[in-house]
């Protein structure tokens, strides 16, 4: 049997045997979902490259599913954060209910997934997006928290972009009548598809509901917040990819293989991949904003998510081999330090009972596994060197600066310094600050959750000084997307200009320089040492009361939002509620015509004869 | 009880931006004040139960202690309070000079007014000019009185000792450095764009329920009520002076600050009236033996404009050698205690120091 | 002479049951029944426009175990103060709260109550006003002995007594002599 | 090996040169306040005596891991960025002895998010401790730092696509080959740059972040002794980080430690002159100001370096 | 100058010159005394040109300034100031009151003897005593320091059952957090 197929096959099967198991013990789901990733995983790395290749004819329709380079670098990102997520999730869902539903739907939608980067036809392609969105769906409403805010703003907006792919994908089937991608990419290269751009355009607008861009954002944040933390770390660090690997496919081999001498083509190209671009770094800029005032740490990461993946739409929205590169980096960077976090605040939710940043504080002490994580994964994702976000961002701001798209470098700036806002309320709204004792009770998740944060942080602390461990796929990913000898090296980095920053020196200088600062000072005057607790703090000489809360919390960056409020004013959520409200009148308008009264249908007949009359006349 | 969601900071009273010794906690949601208590009581020194034990005159060690930036309205105001009971007369010399001593004092608290406003808000090169300056005016006190902060000079009946050789001539020569020297702060301070940022619309005290809140002095007079014991109920030779009483309008820092500094200009121009109009003659109307000294039984209620507002004080005797009761009324009683707590709520962290410091909050007055 | 202030105590004393005189200008004392105290002064303030409550203090009549009460209001149209008095018991004391006229009112009455121990219905806010943690009798009473409470609680350095010359006890100590002229100003 | 270890010695060198002049600065500014204030002031190497003193305080309050971490993070983030700093012009004499460290290895963009480094490992030992006054003085931190990395930001995008390169060395090498330092070549980026450097600086009215009158001493709140010592060392090596950076930005680098230091000094008295007559902004006003004129400045830079 | 004492290493030496020349002090204005710190500190007293300069919380300062009178209920934040102010600290106590009540010997809300409560370095006489005097005081302190017999933070460590005593016997409702020394 085809292993490509097999693949697929164990873990769909092991979605229905995953929900059935339900019934026999309430452990067993998550055991089961765990078993068929795993051994999805040793199927898919122990096989040779070749095989993943299938074909099926059926209806009259061929399906093609193939694994090539590119597909392979999401593949590893979905396998691996697979198999770390249902691994964490043993522990984390125990003791839930509906176990069965939860990992039906996980399987489902990670199979989905798989079918995706696999799929190399068009009508495969929707029907695997089609399982990723409902399973997601169904798990984004599985705790039945909150349905109207969150499910159906989701199931609305994936619905608006499944009609548009469906619409897209119609429009070429009818001008050159194949669903086959290589034989799209053909045409295209021959000309033969006149409704390329408006096919593309719609298309994008499928693949932007997912990456969560600008105007059809509103569904993510909510959804990323209802969802489980064992299924958030997968939704947003490798299903919103999905929408990047669409792009990617749309933008870099549909329209790139347009024919060059056709000028309008080449600049619509260019001007999509602009607009595209502008539209991430805006949705970067106004996610970071909307980010830095969360009070629910699970909802900010939500935010931060949108925001990242405003810059890795960017990246390969512009499009030069640097930027392409640094996108693809910081989409499988994303997924680690974003697939962590959220794993730590599901940590930190099932340990502390929530993750409300203004009930629970100064959870160092008790989770340091935990604070651990969440502080390399914050790093990275601020991209303070040495750390692997320092790589992206590099990439990133040098591919546009080269690039000579200076404004949306300010821009992107703009909302990666704003991003230190919130990464900083995040560490502290949890694990700083004033330990209280309505928290004493709190202790360190268990080993089978610590274990995949903790390596997920290994990888980004070593990325951060071997990038190259991960260029290598890229660049064979790239290959595919035709940029040919993408150029690069283990720790160097550098753009077209020549310039280049040394990754090893970084690391070897922060290393020495704090392990000789740690020295100093820890074995100076260790003996006249005195270990205080938070409360043992200079209150101005008075001695706090029981019930006085210390801690700062509420309204954390009130001045900055002061200073930021013109950009605050506007809510697109507020944009689209207005809109509803809008067609609600309309329909309303509409009823009124029908009255259900026959006089006035009879009306409406006779004036209809008399315009019909006046037209028939006019035309004669 | 369940813990509190706002944020507790104790501004005080161990704290850089604490008038004194005192205690400001706040609620504080974001960088908005939420709750302000004030909370006092970390210096009461017992002093009424004190005057109680002392006599008459012995009072006096405790009295200037009442206010430590600005001792002699206490002092003023006690030995009116005394006279009134006991219908001594004061020497026409003696008024004169005790309007100066009034005014230096004024003068001096204004300086300190100075550097408090403008350090609460950063600006420290003024503080230290304007407390290096106050020197001066102390030095005045010193050659007076002997002594640079507390100086128990005004006695019932007059005052203690005539003004020293050449004292007038260097009081006028210090006028002028000090005028000369104001007008620059003014530059330094009013005249700067951040400082009138900072301190318009902010600590409003709101002109309809200034009086009925208990507000007095400058903040009153920042909210455009012309109200000052000086020109209200004129004592000793005020109502034989020219002078001014500044208001203005709007009722926040900015008002209040603009008050000082008109009354720090027309304190100067009092003194130089008063050392010219000084008439000579006797200085003290003097009182028996201080040990023996009976005061006839009955209630006074004096009050003076100090810096901060009136200080009243109420004075009760039983006709033996000992007050029955003093009970002092600071202007900061209510500017610093209620006032202060309802206009503090709203504010930002950064303008609390800022105004306590603009409603002259002065805690030995608040708990005695 | 003095029209204003006659003026101003018929009308308080044609309005309510209580007897006065003035004291001099612009002073002018009411003296009432402790239970009448909020009712003229809630007339004074919304009547006559005395505004402004100047202070609250409490007087204490050992002699009579009586708490002499002074309500202090002003006018600023006038400009003449207002004396509203008052005895209450001192055995039980018990006085209307009247911080609903004037809010500030109540940081003079929380006084009232820590330092002479009246109570005040109604009255909220904390029981610390100025002492802390004091469990003795409210230490304004005048039966409240300082100097004894003083003694016991903070011990003085021995060579304290109270009424001695510091030098001779700075002399003796430090074998200084003290000079001559300076022996004439000691008191004995 | 021989070249390693004069490349340590060279380190170690640089390192001293930075912290010397740094304190040294911070004394010099202290006499100068002095005599501004009508005072004489403490001799200028006060602060080597404040530092001496605090790190030979006997009691060490540890606040815990991160309390503990936070001045090591400073030293390290401001000795890595000393490192990738070229503290005078390539090809002089004296760097190629003494100087060159790494400064090859890194650039501008690097540098820029190096910096934030040593403030985060602030803020999260200020966090630890658990004083609010030291959570609010971060988030005032780390919003004015949004607000003056506008207008840094863009005078130094304006720098790099003027000089198409964005390593600091080459920016040096083109103002020496042109002979026009960039103050002078795109004068409205300088601006904005020294607007910006002024929020850097934290001198009032940008010293919100440890105002003493609002938040007692703000993030620094509960470190004293070594911990307060060693951040302060910390503090004026960036001093020296910054002033050297911008020299090289935009006043053409430097031949000779000489002229370095005329440079640096110039360059740093500006912040001081500000804020010796100025009251301190609210956290909002302050990025306001940064938003403002300096943004417009940037802008006005960033346009004329493209076209 | 003092000649270095026979008892003393260079190290130490070197560590109380420092020390000697550089007092943060305590922000606290705890009584009237308070009023010539702001003087002390301005320009015709300038004692920042002797090292001294103030400091915000109890974690920098070196010496805490007891400026005059304490009432018990400030004693009590005093002494928890101290507590937390790290070693080496001094205390400079300021006016007649503290040193055995002064004119406030017979109040009932006053300590009388604050030598029971904290360790003192340094008496200032007067009332209030002058910046003049101020500064003779600290001059004294510094003479103190760098002869190494300024040590009253490990006095009190070592007597502080003594100390908690005293303190107990005055602040009656003890309700302070528990350090470990």
């Amino acid at each position: 049997m085809n292993t490509l197929a097999l693949i697929l096959l164990i873990l769909f099967s092991g979605a229905i045997v995953a929900f059935l198991s339900e019934k026999v013990s309430k452990f067993l789901p998550s055991l089961i979902a765990f078993i068929s990733i795993t051994a999805a995983g040793i199927l898919f790395y122990t096989s040779p490259a070749d095989v993943f290749n299938f074909k099926l004819s059926m209806a009259g329709l061929n399906f093609t599913l193939k694994i090539d380079e590119f597909s392979r670098l999401f593949v590893h990102m979905i396998i691996g954060l697979s198999w770390l997520a249902s691994m964490y999730a043993v522990g984390y869902m125990q003791n839930k209910e509906r176990q069965g539903t939860f990992f039906f739907n996980m399987l489902l939608s990670i199979g989905g997934m798989l079918g995706i980067v696999a799929a190399r036809d068009l009508v495969s392609f929707f029907v695997f997006w089609e399982i990723m969105t409902w399973s997601s769906f169904l798990i984004v409403v599985w705790t039945g928290a909150d349905f109207r805010r969150t499910g159906i703003w989701y199931m609305v907006f994936s619905a608006m972009g499944a009609y548009a792919m469906l619409m897209a994908i119609m429009m070429i089937y009818s001008d050159i009548h194949t669903f086959n991608i290589d034989e799209i990419i053909a045409a295209i290269a021959e000309q033969r598809l006149p409704h390329l751009v408006e096919a593309s355009v719609l298309l994008l607008f499928g693949f932007s509901v997912k990456a969560a861009l600008m105007p059809l954002h509103v569904w993510a944040p909510n959804a990323y917040t209802q969802a489980p933390a064992a299924y958030t770390a997968i939704f947003s660090g490798v299903l919103s990819k999905m929408g990047i690997f669409g792009m990617a496919l749309v933008l870099l081999s549909m329209l790139k293989f347009a024919n060059p001498a056709d000028f309008s083509l080449v600049y619509i190209n260019g001007f999509i991949g602009q607009i595209l671009a502008w539209l991430g770094a805006i949705t970067a800029a106004i996610a970071t904003l909307y980010a830095l005032i969360q009070t629910d740490a699970k909802k900010l990461l939500a935010y931060s998510s949108v925001a990242q993946l405003g810059y890795i739409t960017i990246g390969i929205a512009i499009g030069t081999p640097l930027s392409v590169m640094a996108s693809l980096f910081l989409a499988v960077l994303h997924a680690l330090f974003k697939g962590t976090l959220f794993l730590a605040m599901g940590a930190v939710e099932r340990q502390a009972g929530t993750t409300d940043m203004t009930k629970i504080s100064g959870l160092i002490r008790r989770m340091p596994w935990t604070f651990f994580v969440t502080l390399v994964s914050i790093i990275s994702l601020a991209g303070v060197p040495p750390l692997a976000g320092f790589v992206g961002k590099w990439m990133l701001y040098e591919a546009l600066i080269t690039n000579g798209n200076v404004f949306m470098v300010v821009v992107v700036f703009f909302s990666s310094t704003a991003a230190f806002l919130y990464s900083y309320r995040i560490l502290f709204g949890i694990f700083l600050g004033q330990e209280e004792d309505d928290t004493a009770h709190v202790k360190e998740a268990p080993l089978s959750m610590i274990l995949p944060m903790v390596v997920m942080a290994l990888l980004l602390i070593a990325l951060g000084t071997y990038p190259g461990l991960l260029f290598d796929p890229i660049a064979q990913g790239m290959t595919v997307l035709g940029f040919e000898n993408v150029t690069w090296q283990m720790t160097v980095l550098s753009n077209v200009w020549g310039n280049t920053v040394n990754l090893m020196y970084i690391s070897t200088t922060i290393g020495v320089a704090f392990v000789a600062a740690l020295l100093f000072l820890t074995l100076k005057g260790r003996k006249g040492s005195r270990n205080v607790g938070t409360k043992d703090i200079s209150t101005s000489g008075e001695i706090p009361l029981e019930h006085e809360n210390l801690t700062y919390q509420l309204d954390f960056f009130k001045p900055f939002e002061r200073a930021a409020s013109p950009l605050y004013r506007r809510k697109m959520t507020k944009i689209y509620d207005d809109l509803s409200n809008g067609l609600d009148a309309l329909f309303d308008f509409t009823r009124k015509i029908y009255t259900g009264n026959g006089q006035t249908y009879a009306l409406y007949v006779v004036i209809f004869l008399v315009a019909l009359l006046i037209y028939v006349q006019n035309t004669l | 009880m369940v813990r509190e969601k706002e944020t507790t900071l104790y501004i005080g009273p161990q704290h850089p931006g604490i008038t004194g010794n005192m205690m400001v906690k706040v609620k504080v949601q974001g960088d908005t004040v939420t709750k302000a208590e004030v909370h006092v009581g970390y210096l009461h020194r017992a002093f009424e139960k004190l005057i109680e034990r002392r006599n008459w005159l012995q009072s006096f060690t405790i009295l200037c202690r009442f206010c430590v930036p600005e001792p002699d309205p206490m002092e003023l105001t006690y030995a009116r309070a005394v006279e009134e009971l006991e219908g001594r007369e004061v020497p026409e010399r003696a008024k004169y000079i005790r309007v100066m001593v009034m005014e230096l004092a004024r003068l001096q608290s204004f300086m300190l007014w100075y550097a408090g406003q403008s350090g609460s808000a950063g600006l420290y090169t003024l503080g230290q000019w304007s407390v290096g300056d106050r020197n001066y005016l102390l030095d005045l006190f010193e050659d007076l009185t002997g002594g640079r902060i507390y100086h128990m000079y005004i006695w019932p009946g007059g005052v203690r000792r005539d003004l020293p050789v050449g004292f007038k001539d260097k009081a006028l020569r210090t006028m002028d450095y000090i005028e000369k020297r104001l007008d620059e702060y003014d530059k330094l301070l009013f005249d700067n764009v951040i400082f009138q940022k900072r301190a318009q619309g902010v600590g409003i005290v709101p002109a309809d329920k200034a009086i009925e809140w208990g507000v007095v002095g400058a903040p009153l007079r920042g909210c455009g009520i012309k109200a000052d014991v000086r020109i209200d109920e004129p004592y000793e030779v005020y109502d034989r002076l020219k002078f001014e009483v500044p208001t203005a309008f709007g009722g926040d820092v900015w008002a209040r600050a603009q008050v000082r500094r008109q009354e720090a200009r027309q304190s100067i121009s009092i003194i130089r009236q008063v050392l010219e109009q000084m008439p000579e003659g006797e200085v003290y109307n003097k009182i028996p033996n201080p040990m023996k000294w009976k005061v006839p039984a009955g209630e006074a209620w004096a009050k003076t404009e100090s810096v901060r507002g009136e200080v009243g004080f109420y004075v009760v005797s039983d006709g033996s050698e000992f007050p029955r009761r003093v009970h002092v009324k600071g202007a900061a009683f209510t500017n610093g205690v209620t006032v202060t707590e309802k206009i503090l709520v709203g504010q930002n962290i950064a303008d609390i120091s800022f105004i306590l410091n603009s409603m002259g909050v002065c805690p030995p007055e608040i708990e005695r | 002479m003095l029209e204003q202030e006659q003026a101003l105590l018929s009308q308080v004393t044609s309005a309510f049951p209580v007897k006065g005189k003035v004291m001099r200008n612009r002073r002018v004392e009411v003296w009432a029944e402790s239970t009448t105290v909020s009712s003229i002064l809630m007339y004074v303030k919304n009547q006559m426009g005395y505004q402004h409550l100047n202070h609250i203090t409490c007087i204490d009549r050992i002699e009579d175990t009586k708490f002499q009460l002074v309500y202090t209001v002003f006018s600023h149209q006038t400009k003449m103060t207002l004396f509203v008095k008052t005895f209450i018991d001192r055995n039980a004391p018990v006085m209307d709260n009247i911080d609903h006229i004037w809010d500030q009112a109540n940081t003079y009455e929380r006084e009232l109550r820590e330092m002479y121990g009246i109570q005040f219905p109604g009255l909220v806010g904390a029981q610390e006003f100025i002492l802390e943690d004091w469990d003795e009798m409210p230490p304004m009473r005048r039966d409240f002995k300082t100097e004894e409470y003083s003694e016991k609680t903070f011990s003085s350095l021995p060579g304290r007594e109270n009424t001695q010359d510091v030098r001779e006890t700075i002399s003796t100590r430090s074998g200084e002599e003290i000079p001559d002229f300076a022996k004439k100003y000691s008191r004995d | 090996m021989e070249g390693l270890a004069i490349k340590i010695l060279g380190a170690v060198i640089t390192t001293i040169v930075a912290f010397a002049v740094g304190m040294t600065y911070g004394g010099i500014t202290r006499k100068l306040t002095a005599r501004v204030q009508n005072r004489v002031g403490p001799t200028i190497f006060q602060n080597f005596i404040d530092l001496l003193k605090l790190q030979s305080k006997k009691t060490n309050i540890y606040h815990g891991v991160m309390g503990h971490f936070a001045p090591m993070w400073i030293i390290t983030a401001a000795i890595t960025v000393l490192m990738f700093i070229p503290v005078l012009h390539p090809g002089t004499a004296w760097y190629n002895s003494w100087f060159p460290n790494l400064s090859f290895h890194g650039d501008l963009i690097f540098l820029l998010y190096m910096m934030v480094f040593g403030s985060l490992g602030m803020a999260l030992g200020a966090g630890q401790t658990g004083n609010p006054n030291s959570a609010i003085g971060v988030t005032r931190g780390l919003s004015q730092m949004v607000g003056f990395e506008i207008p840094f930001v863009l005078a130094l995008v304006a720098l790099m696509v003027q000089y198409q390169t964005t390593s600091i060395q080459d920016i040096m090498t083109v103002q020496r080959e042109s002979g026009v330092w960039m103050m002078f070549s795109n004068p409205f980026s300088f601006l904005a740059a020294l607007f910006a450097s002024l929020g850097m600086f934290r001198y009032s009215p940008f010293d919100i972040v440890g105002a003493p009158a609002e938040l007692a001493s703000g993030p620094v709140s509960e470190f004293g002794g070594k911990y307060l010592g060693t951040m302060m060392s910390g503090g004026s090596i960036f001093a020296f980080i910054k002033l050297t950076l911008y020299v090289d930005l935009f006043l053409g680098g430097a031949y000779s430690i000489p002229e370095l230091l005329i440079k640096t000094f110039a360059l740093y008295m500006i912040p001081v002159f500000y804020g010796w007559v100025n009251p301190r902004y609210r956290t909002e006003q302050a990025i306001r100001y940064f938003w403002g004129w300096p943004t417009a400045l940037g802008v006005i830079g960033l346009l004329i370096a493209i076209f | 100058m003092e000649t270095k004492k026979d008892s003393q290493t260079i190290a130490e030496y070197i560590k109380n010159w420092s020390r000697k020349h550089s007092l943060f002090v305590m922000a606290y204005g705890t009584g009237c005394g308070a009023i010539e710190i702001p003087a002390t500190m301005t320009s015709r007293y300038d004692a920042e040109r002797l090292g001294i300069r103030g400091a915000a919380t109890p974690r920098q300062a070196d010496v805490l300034l007891i400026t005059g009178y304490l009432a018990t209920k400030t004693l009590k934040r005093v002494i928890r100031v101290y507590e937390q102010m790290q070693d080496p600290k001094y205390v400079i106590a300021f006016g007649s009151c503290t040193i055995n009540g002064g004119m406030y010997y017979d109040s009932y809300n006053t300590i009388n003897v604050l030598e029971k409560y904290i360790p003192v370095d340094v008496y200032i006489n007067g009332c209030m005593p002058r910046p003049e005097a101020v500064i003779a005081g600290f001059k004294q302190l510094q003479d103190k320091i760098a002869r190494g017999d300024a040590d009253n933070g490990t006095r009190y460590k070592e007597n502080l059952d003594w100390y908690r005593a005293n303190q107990q016997q005055v602040i009656k409702n003890w309700r302070m957090p528990d350090y470990n020394w």
